[in-house]
């Protein structure tokens, strides 16, 4: 995905590259046979698997740091595995929890006729249904896929009308509308009150100001264009903390992955 | 774009990149210090929270993350459950990402080895169930019906961890560790439809929308983020993974501060030059 | 027509009231009719995931059978696919009907630990990179919403460091930084995002009608 | 007022009794909920001649404790409203003087004779501000009458549990299979059953139990229909001697009342009024922007960028791209962009440039090439229309970032569309997108991302600036009307927030309570 994609490369850089690439993978080799020789050569054969597993784990994250150099074949390869083994577990993690319990223990481990009787009668449409969702594949019979799906968007619509009534505009509601004065305490002192009291007023003018920016069908006037004018800069603020914190999410999993490095693949003592 | 300008774009990204690789690699390599820090409030709030509730209580995590997020959740995840053991209150998690099982299962039997609690009994994982809020809006009727066996395929109807929890409203406690949207799920399905009082410990990337619903009381507590975990590693007196991440963040946030402005004084010089609009 | 589209309509309709009637009834049958008819959609949704198996693998089939350019890597998916799904299928010998005692480490969860988790972890870690060199390129204060957008970034990263406890220490208040990032947390953050919460709301019971009333019916694919 | 001296027999508790009260406590321990647990009914001890200060001369005079009886006429015992039908309620008027230490206690009889052969169960509510009617505001709402009135929750099915089934497992699936639940081979097998059958047994047992459990649920509905006969005491000892509330003969007051489900939750009617309310304003919009298709929308920035990213590749011969977000067709910010995708590329058609489209999901596919088809018709160039240029991509975020960005650096685009939801990989991206110069314009619903699209792309819908944005393009009357309407609501929202603020802001400032205003916003 990088820009120098469209770059010519001189042979020259080409095989230098080789020749890093090389040289990189045979130290990649060296460090995790030094690093893990403890249980790669121990006795345990669970060790053994263990420390071949860490040693393959700490190559696709480094495979994957790669791409922050360039796109490489050895990142595609990595990336395609990963998806393929996203797939395969996510399609065994289905059978195991959600299909075996639900269809197939009713149905083909049923104790007795009559709870065999009684799964088939609650468990039988919703399992045509299931299978009618899967006609969406085809071009032809795809319409049939909308009577399972029409059912699940219909229900979500209902519930969502209702949730969201509640959830985020009446409960908002109800915490919006306090007195200006609420956090005012006697035993505070006038600065803290003071605070409080303009914390209150921030967040009223700023709720506003906001509401009114995302006002689409009424011309804005002059006092239209300073009132959403001031909605942005409050919804820049917000994006801007947004951004902080993106950042620490961000950098956390660097954290995360660099721990593995160091402490589980190269055996740092922490 | 000229050619050159693209190659000095490339340049000035693999700078940035080694820069960003080197502030958290050499705090770890020479093992810099963790500067002392207070928790808080929101870290303080999920705490007294949990610290509150009579001993037995049961409490459902609900653990939406999955490998992307694990570095950030995985602590916070391990922190509540840790609490909750120590103050012999029975866990009952769930996840609704089906990604996720593996690593849940994981954590919790990491802890449970660590604590000497036993699956059935101290806790117990549900395990997975496809449809996101209607697993909420299920559990709200009946756990034993959404749940016919839990993740390890036990039967969960006579499990002595769930005697007396019929559905989500007899939970004390609704905890919620989310990489996403999930986390409004279970506020809008679970806690605000059972009124179940709930706390989120979340990605920092989720950390700012939840504060209107932690104005309302929505919400009791949020963790969020790395530092949200660490905060909880300090309130249970312990130094873990995130604690030990928190001189490597602080480093990686100066690098990147030092950057915003490094390039925002250039910018300005500049244009102070009329070299750029 | 009418079986194609008036049918499911109806039954949108229909559904959707019952949802939203049922929520406000205490009656015992409500309860029962919500959690059958969830139970119902959970194993519908399980259907689902074979669509998303069908459509990735059979656009890299397609992509093997057409040789289109970087076709071999495709190759990858299946092999990683079908290696997890034998995995899970042998189920440490035992087959994937009987589950393995837990606390024993199987070979699918190797496969997790070991394939899925650094890769996945790393290339959302990478992101870290992305951002700081986003953020030196693009992050300039050009004018005021930029400004302010700047420096509550500035003011969070800084704000929620322990560092920054030091540094409020020199100037006497160690959480000094904690607290001026909790203001701006409490107070135009929160403004902002209830605004934002509201009207998001608003929109969602306005599509969630439009659906229900069948005017917004794009969600049922092509064709007539 | 006057009192009775009671005699409520103690008789002696039978075993069954006792296995059917742990019973009760075991399985049905949810149900006792706020009332409080049923007392040592059975042993009460009757009241030793009692009176309070102000007692008529009728009662003997040794009274130790002054007791205030509430009036008999506020007694009332009525079906919890708002419930599933598992409580009757039994309420009183706080009397003006309470003395300290005393419980009032509930009779609870399936029958009348019932009470005179002391085969009635108790109930104990200690007096206190959580035993008002105010306190809980949930089923009793918000009248300020509330504050003066006690309640005392009474769950039937808690004292007179369904009787458990306590038996073997021969007689069990006995039962059942009298029951019609088990043939009779199945009976003889379960009978029989060895080692091998073990498992088989065990999955057996389990769905014997789950009848059991949905037969109990039955029992308990019945239990709880039933009449139940009622008597109101005070007792200044925690239940042991009572003074019972009388009628106009002196003897105790019995009230009757059912436990029956409701068919409403009253305490949910503003959730229903404002959601209704605010539909039939959407709905009213719709239909009159049907009529007059002709309704304002105020300029979006970005928008005029549309046509010149579109002009732009034209005369430099490149693509136009347009990036579809990680969602569904379900989703709403799908939705707008599908909408817009069809404005784009019937703009596309008609200047003869080249629009592809990337997919993130299957139906979207589906859905955006008929939307691009028919654009094209439109345009009336339906023999350009390439259907390989709406591209599925993959389900996986990162696959599809990662194939995206490799187009874009390979076939560099003019502009670039990124409308839809957006999670983490909005930023790869939009990153690429920026290194190659394309024109990008982005939009979505997903907040969190939108700081990094806002600093590298050209123009940022933000959030409802998509919906607006859709609806402006296309000019469709569902969806300006609809835009409408949630203005309508929003502008609602903010005056009620102004004014409702200034309201009890004045009125605190003047000490006035106004709390039925900020309780209409509350939800249960």
């Amino acid at each position: 995905m990088e820009p120098q994609a469209q770059t010519t490369e001189s042979p020259m850089r080409r095989t230098v590259e080789a020749a890093v690439m090389i040289a990189l993978g045979t130290a990649f080799v060296v460090a995790s046979i030094l690093c893990q020789k403890d249980s790669l050569f121990g006795k345990n054969a669970n060790d053994r698997i263990e420390a071949v597993g860490i040693i393959i784990a700490a190559a696709l994250t480094l495979i994957m740091y790669s791409f922050l150099y360039r796109d490489n074949p050895l990142f595609k390869i990595a990336e395609n595995v990963y998806i393929g083994a996203q797939l395969g577990y996510g399609a065994i993690n289905t059978w195991r929890l959600a299909l075996r319990p639900q269809i197939y223990n009713p149905l083909a481990l049923a104790p007795s006729n009559q709870a065999l009787w009684d799964a088939l009668v609650f468990r039988s449409v919703p399992i045509l249904l299931g299978v009618l969702l899967l006609t969406r594949l085809s071009r032809k019979h795809g319409w049939l896929s909308r009577y399972s799906y029409s059912m699940m968007v219909g229900w979500g619509a209902g519930m969502t009308i209702l949730v969201m009534t509640d959830t985020n505009i009446l409960q908002q509601l109800q915490a919006a509308a306090k007195p200006i004065q609420a956090g005012v305490t006697a035993d505070a002192g006038w600065w803290a009150n003071a605070g409080a009291v303009t914390g209150a007023l921030t967040v009223l003018v700023g709720t506003v100001c906001v509401l009114f920016y995302f006002f689409f069908s009424i011309p804005h006037g002059p006092v239209g264009q300073r009132v959403s004018k001031t909605g942005i800069w409050f919804l820049m603020l917000s994006f801007g903390a947004s951004f902080g914190y993106t950042a620490m999410a961000r950098i956390s999993l660097v954290i995360g992955r660099m721990r593995f490095l160091l402490f589980e693949w190269l055996k740092i003592p922490q | 774009m000229p050619a050159n300008d693209t190659q000095g774009l490339i340049r000035t990204r693999r700078i940035i990149y080694l820069l960003v690789a080197a502030a958290i690699i050499v705090p770890y390599v020479i093992q810099m210090p963790i500067p002392s820090f207070h928790a808080q409030e929101e870290a303080h709030k999920v705490y007294d929270r949990v610290e509150s509730l009579p001993a037995g209580s049961r409490v459902l995590i609900a653990m939406e993350f999955d490998p992307n997020c694990e570095a950030e959740l995985r602590p916070m995840a391990e922190g509540i459950l840790r609490h909750c053991f120590a103050r012999k209150l029975v866990p009952i998690l769930v996840t609704t990402n089906y990604i996720a099982p593996a690593l849940i299962s994981d954590i919790c039997q990491k802890i449970a080895k660590e604590t000497g609690t036993v699956s059935g009994k101290d806790w117990v994982f549900l395990g997975y169930r496809p449809g996101m809020a209607n697993v909420v809006i299920t559990m709200g009727e009946s756990i034993q019906r959404t749940f016919e066996t839990d993740n390890f395929s036990q039967t969960t109807r006579d499990m002595p961890a769930l005697a007396g929890v019929n559905s989500l409203k007899d939970v004390s406690l609704i905890t919620v560790i989310s990489l996403g949207d999930t986390v409004n799920m279970w506020i809008q399905y679970g806690s605000d439809r059972l009124k179940v009082p709930l706390v989120a410990g979340v990605t920092a990337v989720m950390a700012p929308d939840l504060y209107p619903y932690l104005n309302t009381g929505q919400v009791k507590g949020i963790l969020a983020g790395l530092r949200g975990a660490a905060d909880y590693e300090l309130l249970l007196h312990r130094s873990d993974d995130a604690a030990k991440g928190m001189q490597v963040q602080s480093v990686a946030h100066g690098l990147l501060i030092a950057l915003i402005i490094g390039a925002n004084v250039r910018f300005l010089f500049r244009r102070a030059q009329g070299k750029e609009a | 027509m009418w079986y194609k589209r008036t049918i499911p309509l109806i039954l949108v309709f229909a559904i959707g009231v019952a949802a939203f009637v049922q929520e406000f009834v205490p009656a015992p049958w409500a309860g029962r009719f919500r959690e059958n008819i969830t139970l119902w959609f959970q194993i519908i949704g399980s259907f689902a995931l074979f669509i998303g198996l069908y459509s990735l693998l059979h656009m890299h089939w397609t992509r093997i059978r057409r040789q289109t350019p970087g076709w071999a890597y495709s190759i990858f998916v299946f092999l990683a696919a079908g290696g997890m799904i034998a995995v899970g299928l042998y189920n440490e010998g035992k087959g994937p009907i009987i589950d393995v005692a837990q606390g024993t480490r199987t070979w699918l969860d190797r496969g997790y630990d070991y394939l899925i988790k650094p890769c996945t972890a790393t290339i959302y870690s990478s992101m870290a990179f992305f951002m700081a060199s986003a953020a030196f390129r693009t992050f300039r204060a050009r004018n005021t919403a930029a400004v302010l957008m700047l420096v509550a970034a500035l003011v969070v990263m800084f704000g929620r460091v322990p560092v920054s406890e030091v540094l409020g220490g020199w100037l006497g208040d160690p959480e000094m930084f904690s607290r001026i990032t909790d203001v701006l947390m409490k107070y135009p953050n929160l403004a902002a995002k209830r605004a934002i919460m509201m009207g998001i709301s608003l929109g969602a019971i306005a599509q969630s009608l439009r659906i229900l009333l069948g005017v917004e019916r794009s969600y049922m694919g092509g064709g007539d | 007022m006057a009192f009775t001296e009671t005699n409520t027999t103690t008789p002696r508790r039978r075993p069954v009794m006792r296995r059917a009260r742990a019973w009760g406590f075991a399985a049905a321990g949810v149900m006792l909920l706020i009332a409080g647990a049923p007392s040592r009914g059975q042993q009460a001890e009757s009241l030793p001649a009692s009176a309070p200060a102000a007692a008529p001369a009728s009662a003997p005079a040794s009274a130790p404790v002054p007791l205030e009886i509430p009036a008999p006429e506020s007694v009332k015992a009525y079906d919890c409203p708002s419930d599933d039908g598992s409580a009757i309620i039994v309420e009183w008027a706080k009397p003006k003087i309470e003395t300290p230490g005393a419980v009032y206690v509930v009779d609870v009889a399936a029958a009348k004779e019932d009470f005179a052969a002391g085969a009635f169960k108790t109930v104990q509510v200690k007096p206190g501000p959580e035993a008002l009617k105010s306190a809980n505001q949930k089923f009793f709402g918000v009248s300020p009458a509330n504050a003066g009135l006690y309640y005392a929750r009474i769950c039937p099915s808690s004292l007179y549990p369904p009787v458990p089934a306590g038996e073997s497992r021969t007689e069990s699936l006995t039962r059942h299979a009298k029951a019609g639940h088990l043939s009779a081979e199945e009976l003889q097998r379960a009978l029989a059953a060895s080692d091998a059958d073990a498992k088989w047994l065990a999955r057996l047992m389990a769905d014997l139990t789950e009848r059991d459990t949905t037969d109990a649920k039955a029992r308990t509905r019945r239990i709880n229909a039933a009449t139940y006969y009622l008597r109101l005491s005070v007792s200044p000892d925690g239940g042991r001697a009572r003074a019972y509330v009388s009628d106009k003969d002196g003897q105790p007051l019995v009230l009757s009342a059912a436990a029956l489900p409701n068919q409403f939750k009253w305490y949910k009617l503003n959730i229903a009024i404002f959601s209704v309310a605010f539909c039939a304003v959407v709905a009213a919009f719709i239909w009159i922007a049907r009529r007059n298709p002709n309704l304002y929308i105020r300029r979006i920035a970005g928008l005029d960028a549309v046509d010149e990213g579109i002009g732009r590749a034209t005369e430099m011969g490149r693509p136009v791209y347009f990036v579809h977000g990680i969602a569904g067709v379900e989703s709403m910010a799908t939705m707008a962009s599908l909408t817009i995708l069809g404005r784009v590329a019937r703009k596309a058609a008609e200047y003869d440039t080249r629009v592809r489209v990337m997919n993130w999901d299957p139906m979207v596919t589906a859905v955006s090439q008929e939307v691009v088809q028919q654009a094209y018709t439109e345009a009336g160039r339906p023999d350009a229309y390439n259907p390989d240029d709406v591209l599925f991509i993959s389900t996986d975020n990162f696959a599809y970032a990662t194939a995206v960005s490799g187009l874009v650096v390979r076939e560099r685009p003019a502009a670039i569309f990124m409308l839809g939801t957006f999670f983490a990989e909005s930023l790869f991206l939009a990153e690429t997108g920026a290194s190659t110069g394309a024109i990008q314009i982005s939009g979505t619903d997903s907040y969190s991302q939108l700081p990094f699209l806002i600093t590298t792309c050209d123009y940022t819908l933000i959030g409802e600036e998509l919906f607006a944005a859709s609806a402006y393009l296309s000019r469709e009357p569902k969806m300006l009307g609809s835009l409408r309407g949630q203005d309508v609501g929003k502008a609602f929202l903010m005056v009620t927030i102004v004014v409702i603020t200034a309201v009890l802001s004045v009125a605190a400032a003047r000490g006035v309570s106004l709390d039925w205003l900020t309780n209409l916003f509350k939800t249960f």
